[in-house]
């Protein structure tokens, strides 16, 4: 029959995996992760894995996670950025300048204002969205091939980025913009754990309803005792994740430095931890908006539609030109948040800052599972593709690899990261 | 005691620091300290990643060559939390916790344009600028306008051209530099370029319209370039021994490992940056190495007599 | 007579040169399928993406129950219940047949989010009436035969209260029992009282189903007939010879 | 009718160009380049169309333009090659190390010894046919994408080549050698006049040729007259060039000094010209050639045919994963032969040779009409997209404008190109 | 009898655990026609694909003239004289008629250059013949009609003297006329001692021009039958209910 699904051919072994009903792509990538971390943490004696390498690691990761989420959109529509980086740059010199410079000069505000960081923030996300839009519009509109666009895109903004400093390096940064790029803005560890067990719990409620709805329709769900593994899994990955980054502790000197400020004297013992950055927060939040985004909400429908037939999408009434504009708009618009992490991280914009970033960051949709092709990829595959690659530079750093021995590493494992992937989809047949 | 020293550079394109690699790894090896190494592959960003990775394996000091002096700000940040001291090498650090140690860049443009003065006190001058996304490539440019602006003011010299040569590239100052004769009829007395690469690039297209010999400057000691020198086909090449700087880089970082303070260092003297800060440095004296002292760098075994020479016949010492 | 539920008046649609509609006017009234007949390149596609909104046109009017329309792109030609088969299907292969069913007009849960459980289920309702073989629901239409995404296709045509259905050779790809089952639904929504552009190259089936064939050749029409005043060879003759059969009246 | 040809509803005015039967694209290109030429000649005081700077001009396209003509393969079987510029860095460093290194310590060569440059060349080649092959094996047989084969060899190839020279430059290189790179290798006056004189024979005595094949098939041919202005056009057009640059004379400075070199002194008014490079005379050899291939083979049928439909091609018996293979091979053959021209020029091999030409050279083939959806493009097109880029950034160095402006320049006119290409296809039709 | 042209011996395919086709085995003698038929996704078009090299069988044999042979591609079918009309045509949309004839197969001069002039001088004779309203010889094939460009790919088929041809519903697309002359062309080749396998869901066609009829049904063969000794309504049973009538002998 036409309608055989396929299940009577699987060997029975694999019916565990099966009632889980995980994606064994997702598991792949998870698995390639944890073998990356294994081998780096024997090859450092165990440096790899320490609560603050593993805080390094995700605070690296961020900004490049970010605008590897906007990427998944942008090449599941057919498309391609490769001016994410000068983007960056031009977002990140626009915020720079507006909280150094021009908004003293044209409100005459004071440096340490406080609305000065929102306000650039506001700024920049506000330009990084308009290019984005401006790019679409030239892809949808004009029919421009997005190679093209992008690519004089990325000869354009960069060169405007510098236009606009002036070539110089721009800072300090306002101190509550500074908080957005790692180490000086975590939550602590109360707070941590606050954020932690909430996001638990939400989690565990959208399995729940998830599952109430399929009831209710009369589909097929899976066994309760599968249920309960997945849910114990999610909550030993949130938690766990919390509790490897609290257990990161404020150095004693930073601590007595502050008791010394407030003209205290640290007790005896007294120990601080870093906990959750805010960086990583933030990255948390774009990639469940992203998410939502693309599982539930008609634009992503439409999204992926238009990545698998562009024809029928506009015959659909899909407004597909449109479209266009919105998803570059949105890549825009996380370059202009992958700016300030970046900036914020540096505590000052440079010139150079994002340079090369469009190849980590298609690298990092393209690892993550997100075919050139249109049509398929997921935004978690995204943020495990930028993990690993982060994972595997840092990793051989830390072994002492020279750099150029680096690249070609991450070269070499690009390309067989995408050809495991076609082995993958020949073999499933997707 | 086993001291780790972690060295975190900005790149590796030009060929100079490979050697000040080896300088820093020799001098730490003969300290009995080991040596960690991070590249930032001219990334700002990606050099702070490789100190916070270095310290997280540990290291007692840090050499940091930084590809921006101010954007490293969190990296020494990061360090000092720590208790780690930190070196800034070569390129200044904003930052009054690290101690700066460094042939002077600004002093580097001086010399480059002193050396081309002399050769060539009037006429007209062609600057060849570095990268636009390099900051040194604007303290060089200070450092020779510095020297030239007296000439200049009086008329005795007059500047014709001048350009940025995008990521340092000789291919890109070749063609800057053919379009610039081009441009001026060939009316070029003299090329103030930034360093050896982008120097090759402008005597490349010297060559083509048979001007080769006119004073051109660079720097950095580029076995090509210093083989120009011996053919007279460049004027000077500002050398920074990285051997020199290297070995003393070492030296300090595990200094203040073991606890030195910043002031008694040897040779250390408190210098204000043009940015006002004020910050504990030693300054090492750059060589200009002209056809008149090629034997310094054969002697300092910098490069071999061989290299120096190939293809000179009759030229300067060591070559005659 | 009531108003035309539709009238296209006098299109003209060429590419760079080629004149591949050339002054052409049919209409179309509520409960009545007109079919389209012509050799390869008449341009009876052409024709009927003018009314779909796929194409504009160079010249010409169309009028919706006697107003005139103005049909830009395919969103357009939606707000007027037009809805079409492409000869080319025009489905999403990555989509499974209930995202395609829905494409563009999702529904919605109260927050906004697309609700596909309830897709699914109204799919597996249509897919039953329309061909019960139907299963796979799960896999992107890619995986389905060329029969199966002219299934879908039709299901998505027929699902949202059409009241102008066109349908460009819709059994082209199928077997003959879904040949049968398309020609019953055609009966069914003509009671409903939708007016039906129907494409077909046989004769005897246009014949069977159709009120009115149109008949063109090259580009211009050759003449609209009621189909129970001719013969099969007439109507092979106009589309042959392009000419109309003396004894039908105009 | 169905075989309307469209000719009846042209406008009368337009029948002179319609009986010239020429390639109205060609003619836009052309006009495009005389007018950024104007331009520049009237910023410039007339210095722009010098004989000097169009010998400059030429002599600066080479190199990339050289690449284009392969990319124009690449592109039009719906690949991409991002890794051109790399892999010019790696023919060059084995180019450079053959001849400077490594044939002496293998086969006891001298430096200076006649065979050492074609050795090195030879090698170069073979090296850049071979790593091209690898990346065609790897889309064609293993089926990764080529974006992804060739950003992994971007990372890759840089960095090997950094590796085999340790990072250092390389050089000075053979004389011999540099004479590819341009002014050092010129043919002279008569040389070159013959060349000229050759060349205007061999191309009237085509034209000839396709008018006699037309006849005997009963074709439709143009009427004589026409024949005589394309005929007329071309002959002005080579003559013409060689008669520049046989104008641009060798200072007389540089004669003077090989006077001297013989011993002898310079007759009084002596003078010499350049003549052709010998690098631009490579530049048009490796154009005829593969205009040959695209319009006159079986391969450059095939290559037209997979970029049209490629599993169209496949089932007409069109081993395509065999023709990828030979499409990147020939692309790494003609990086290894742009990598002789571009180090000569230089003279030395440098670690940084070739960076962001993957940029330059993809913009020329798209500048030139190659169309990234694939079936579409032209040689000389991307020879003259070369030239037009070229002839923008040195006007613009000419003109005193800083690089970050160049860039902004080259990246809005790379889009614009595109986008008046996209123009001119809707309206004919294509 | 003579021994087979083809045999298609226990042939079995599967996607991905969808078994398209299933121990099916089907001969073909030269000179004569066999109908495929089957309803939508029955595997037919799977099953010529593994004879025309474009799929891999998973099981199964192919005999060639009695001997065993192995068509790993499309370039192995044609050394078999092979030829194959797709369902979904197959033509290089950027290249005119008489390239994508050749392609493949291009004429060459002495020199081994491709001769453009003498094979579109080709094209137009064969073209003449196959559908003499056909002029655009100069367009790329994208600029055709559905029907023209069937006509393309059929000309390509015959022309290289084939000795087994394999079309896939090639009259779908066809206007009646077009219909006709691909009728005359199958008897005609026919008679030139060619094997012909013809996938078509019309049952009278498959009546009119074929030997035998193969019907198919979920991947299975239901049975071969002589069609002069079936009715249509038989054949549409087999297809329908895949019983083979009892009348007819195995
Ligand atoms: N996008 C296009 N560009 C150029 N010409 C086209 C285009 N679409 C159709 N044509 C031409 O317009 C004419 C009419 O084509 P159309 O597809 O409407 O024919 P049809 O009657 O539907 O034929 P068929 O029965 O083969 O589907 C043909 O000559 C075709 O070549
Ligand atoms: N490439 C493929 N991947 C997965 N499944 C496929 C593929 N091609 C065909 N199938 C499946 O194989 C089965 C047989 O398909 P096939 O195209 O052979 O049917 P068919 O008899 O030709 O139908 P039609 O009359 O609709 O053309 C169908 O269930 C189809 O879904
Ligand atoms: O030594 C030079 C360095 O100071 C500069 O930053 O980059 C170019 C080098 O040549
Ligand atoms: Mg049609
Ligand atoms: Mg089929």
């Amino acid at each position: 029959m036409t309608d055989t699904t396929g299940t009577s051919s699987a060997p029975p072994k694999r019916s565990f995996l099966k009632s889980l009903e995980i994606d064994t792509r997702l598991l792949g990538m998870i698995g390639a992760f944890v073998i990356v971390a294994i081998v780096f943490n024997v090859l450092t004696d165990g440096r790899f894995l320490t609560a603050r390498n593993v805080f390094n690691l995700t605070i690296q990761t961020v900004s490049v996670a970010i605008m590897a989420t906007g990427m998944v959109f942008i090449i599941v529509t057919r498309h391609i950025d490769l001016s994410v980086g000068s983007l960056l740059a031009t977002c990140s010199a626009v915020m720079a300048m507006l909280q150094t410079r021009w908004l003293l000069d044209w409100f005459g505000l004071d440096l340490g204002a406080d609305a000065l960081p929102w306000l650039a923030i506001v700024g920049g996300l506000i330009v990084g969205t308009a290019i984005g839009a401006f790019n679409g519009w030239l892809v949808g509109y004009l029919t421009i091939p997005a190679f093209i666009v992008t690519l004089g895109g990325l000869l354009v903004w960069r060169n405007v980025a510098w236009h606009l400093t002036n070539g110089q390096t721009i800072g300090p940064l306002d101190e509550t913009f500074q908080a957005f790029g790692g180490i000086t803005g975590t939550l602590g560890s109360t707070w941590s754990w606050i954020v932690g067990l909430v996001a638990t719990a939400l989690a565990l409620a959208a399995l729940w309803n998830a599952r109430r709805t399929k009831i209710a329709h009369g589909f097929h769900v899976k066994p309760m005792w599968a249920e309960y593994v997945v849910a114990g899994v999610i909550a030993v990955g949130i938690l766990g994740l919390v509790a490897v980054l609290t257990s990161y502790e404020i150095p004693g000197r930073v601590l007595e430095r502050q008791f010394e400020a407030r003209g205290e004297t640290m007790p005896e013992g007294y120990s601080e931890s870093y906990g959750l950055p805010i960086s990583v927060l933030l990255l948390i939040g774009v990639a469940i908006v992203m998410t939502i985004v693309a599982q539930r909400t008609r634009l992503g429908r439409y999204i992926f539609a238009t990545g698998g037939n562009p024809d029928a999408a506009e015959l659909s009434g899909i407004n597909t030109r449109l479209l266009t504009v919105k998803v570059f708009a949105i890549m825009g618009f996380l370059c202009g948040l992958s700016a300030v992490v970046a900036s914020a991280r540096l505590s000052f914009h440079s010139n150079d800052i994002g340079t090369l970033d469009e190849l980590r960051v298609i690298a990092a949709a393209v690892i993550g599972g997100t075919a050139l092709s249109g049509g398929i990829g997921t935004i978690y595959g995204a943020i495990l593709g930028a993990l690993i690659m982060q994972s595997l530079q840092s990793g051989m750093a830390m072994v002492g690899v020279d750099a150029p021995y680096q690249n070609i590493v991450v070269g070499a494992v690009l390309v067989l990261a995408v050809f495991v992937d076609i082995l993958y989809r020949r073999r499933t047949g997707d | 005691q086993d001291l780790t020293v972690g060295v975190s550079w900005s790149n590796f394109q030009e060929e100079r620091w490979k050697t000040d690699e080896a300088a820093i790894v020799a001098a730490l090896d003969e300290a009995g300290a080991e040596y960690l190494s991070a590249d930032a592959q001219s990334s700002s960003s990606k050099q702070i990643s490789d100190v916070e990775s270095l310290i997280a394996q540990g290291v007692d000091a840090l050499i940091i060559l930084a590809q921006d002096s101010q954007a490293i700000g969190p990296a020494v940040e990061a360090a000092a939390r720590e208790g780690i001291p930190v070196v800034g090498y070569d390129r200044l650090i904003e930052d009054d916790r690290a101690f700066y140690l460094t042939f002077d860049n600004v002093e580097v443009g001086r010399m480059q344009a002193r050396a081309v003065l002399e050769a060539q006190p009037e006429g007209n001058y062609v600057m060849i600028k570095g990268s636009p996304t390099d900051p040194n490539a604007d303290f060089l440019r200070g450092g020779q306008q510095e020297v030239l602006q007296d000439a200049i003011d009086s008329g005795a010299i007059t500047i014709v051209g001048e350009a940025y040569t995008d990521g340092w590239l000789p291919a890109n100052a070749q063609r800057n530099m053919e379009q610039i004769l081009t441009q001026a009829d060939n009316e070029v007395d003299a090329v103030v370029a930034s360093n050896d690469g982008t120097a090759g690039g402008a005597v490349a297209a010297l060559t083509a319209q048979g001007m080769d010999g006119i004073p051109v400057s660079g720097q950095d000691g580029d076995h090509a370039a210093l083989n120009r020198i011996a053919q007279g086909t460049q004027t000077v090449s500002v050398w920074k021994d990285a051997r020199e700087l290297g070995g003393r880089a070492a030296e300090i970082a595990v200094a203040m490992a073991e606890g030195t303070a910043m002031s008694d260092i040897e040779g250390a003297e408190e210098w204000t940056s043009p940015a006002g800060t004020t910050l504990w440095a030693e300054f090492l004296e750059p060589v200009p190495v002209t056809a008149d002292n090629l034997d310094v760098v054969v002697d300092a075994g910098w490069i071999t007599q061989e290299a120096l020479c190939q293809g000179v016949s009759g030229g300067p010492s060591p070559c005659e | 007579m009531a108003t035309p539920l539709v009238e296209m008046d006098d299109i003209c649609v060429s590419f760079g040169g080629i004149h591949a509609v050339d002054h052409v006017s049919v209409d179309l009234y509520p409960g009545e399928v007109v079919g389209l007949l012509g050799h390869n390149g008449a341009g009876k596609s052409t024709l009927i993406k003018v009314l779909s909104g796929a194409y504009g046109m160079d010249t010409g009017e169309v009028r919706i129950n006697g107003k005139k329309v103005t049909i830009n792109n395919p969103r357009d030609a939606r707000k007027y219940n037009i809805e079409t088969i492409y000869q080319t299907l025009a489905l999403a292969d990555n989509l499974d047949a209930s995202a395609n069913l829905f494409l563009g007009r999702e529904l919605v849960t109260p927050f906004g989010m697309v609700d596909d459980a309830k897709m699914e289920s109204e799919t597996r309702k249509i897919m039953n009436r329309l061909n019960p073989n139907f299963q796979k629901f799960a896999a992107p239409v890619s995986a389905l035969s060329g029969g199966q995404r002219q299934s879908v296709a039709i299901a998505r045509a027929v699902y949202f209260n059409a009241r102008i259905l066109v349908m460009d050779e819709p059994t082209a790809a199928l077997g003959p029992q879904e040949t049968q089952m398309v020609a019953e639904l055609i009966q069914e929504l003509k009671k409903d009282g939708l007016g039906i552009f129907l494409i077909d190259h046989d004769v005897r089936a246009v014949k069977e189903l159709c009120d009115r064939a149109a008949v063109m050749k090259n580009g211009k029409l050759v003449g609209v007939v009621k189909v129970d005043e001719v013969t099969e060879d007439d109507l092979l003759a106009m589309i042959i010879l392009g000419k109309k059969p003396e004894h039908v009246a105009a």
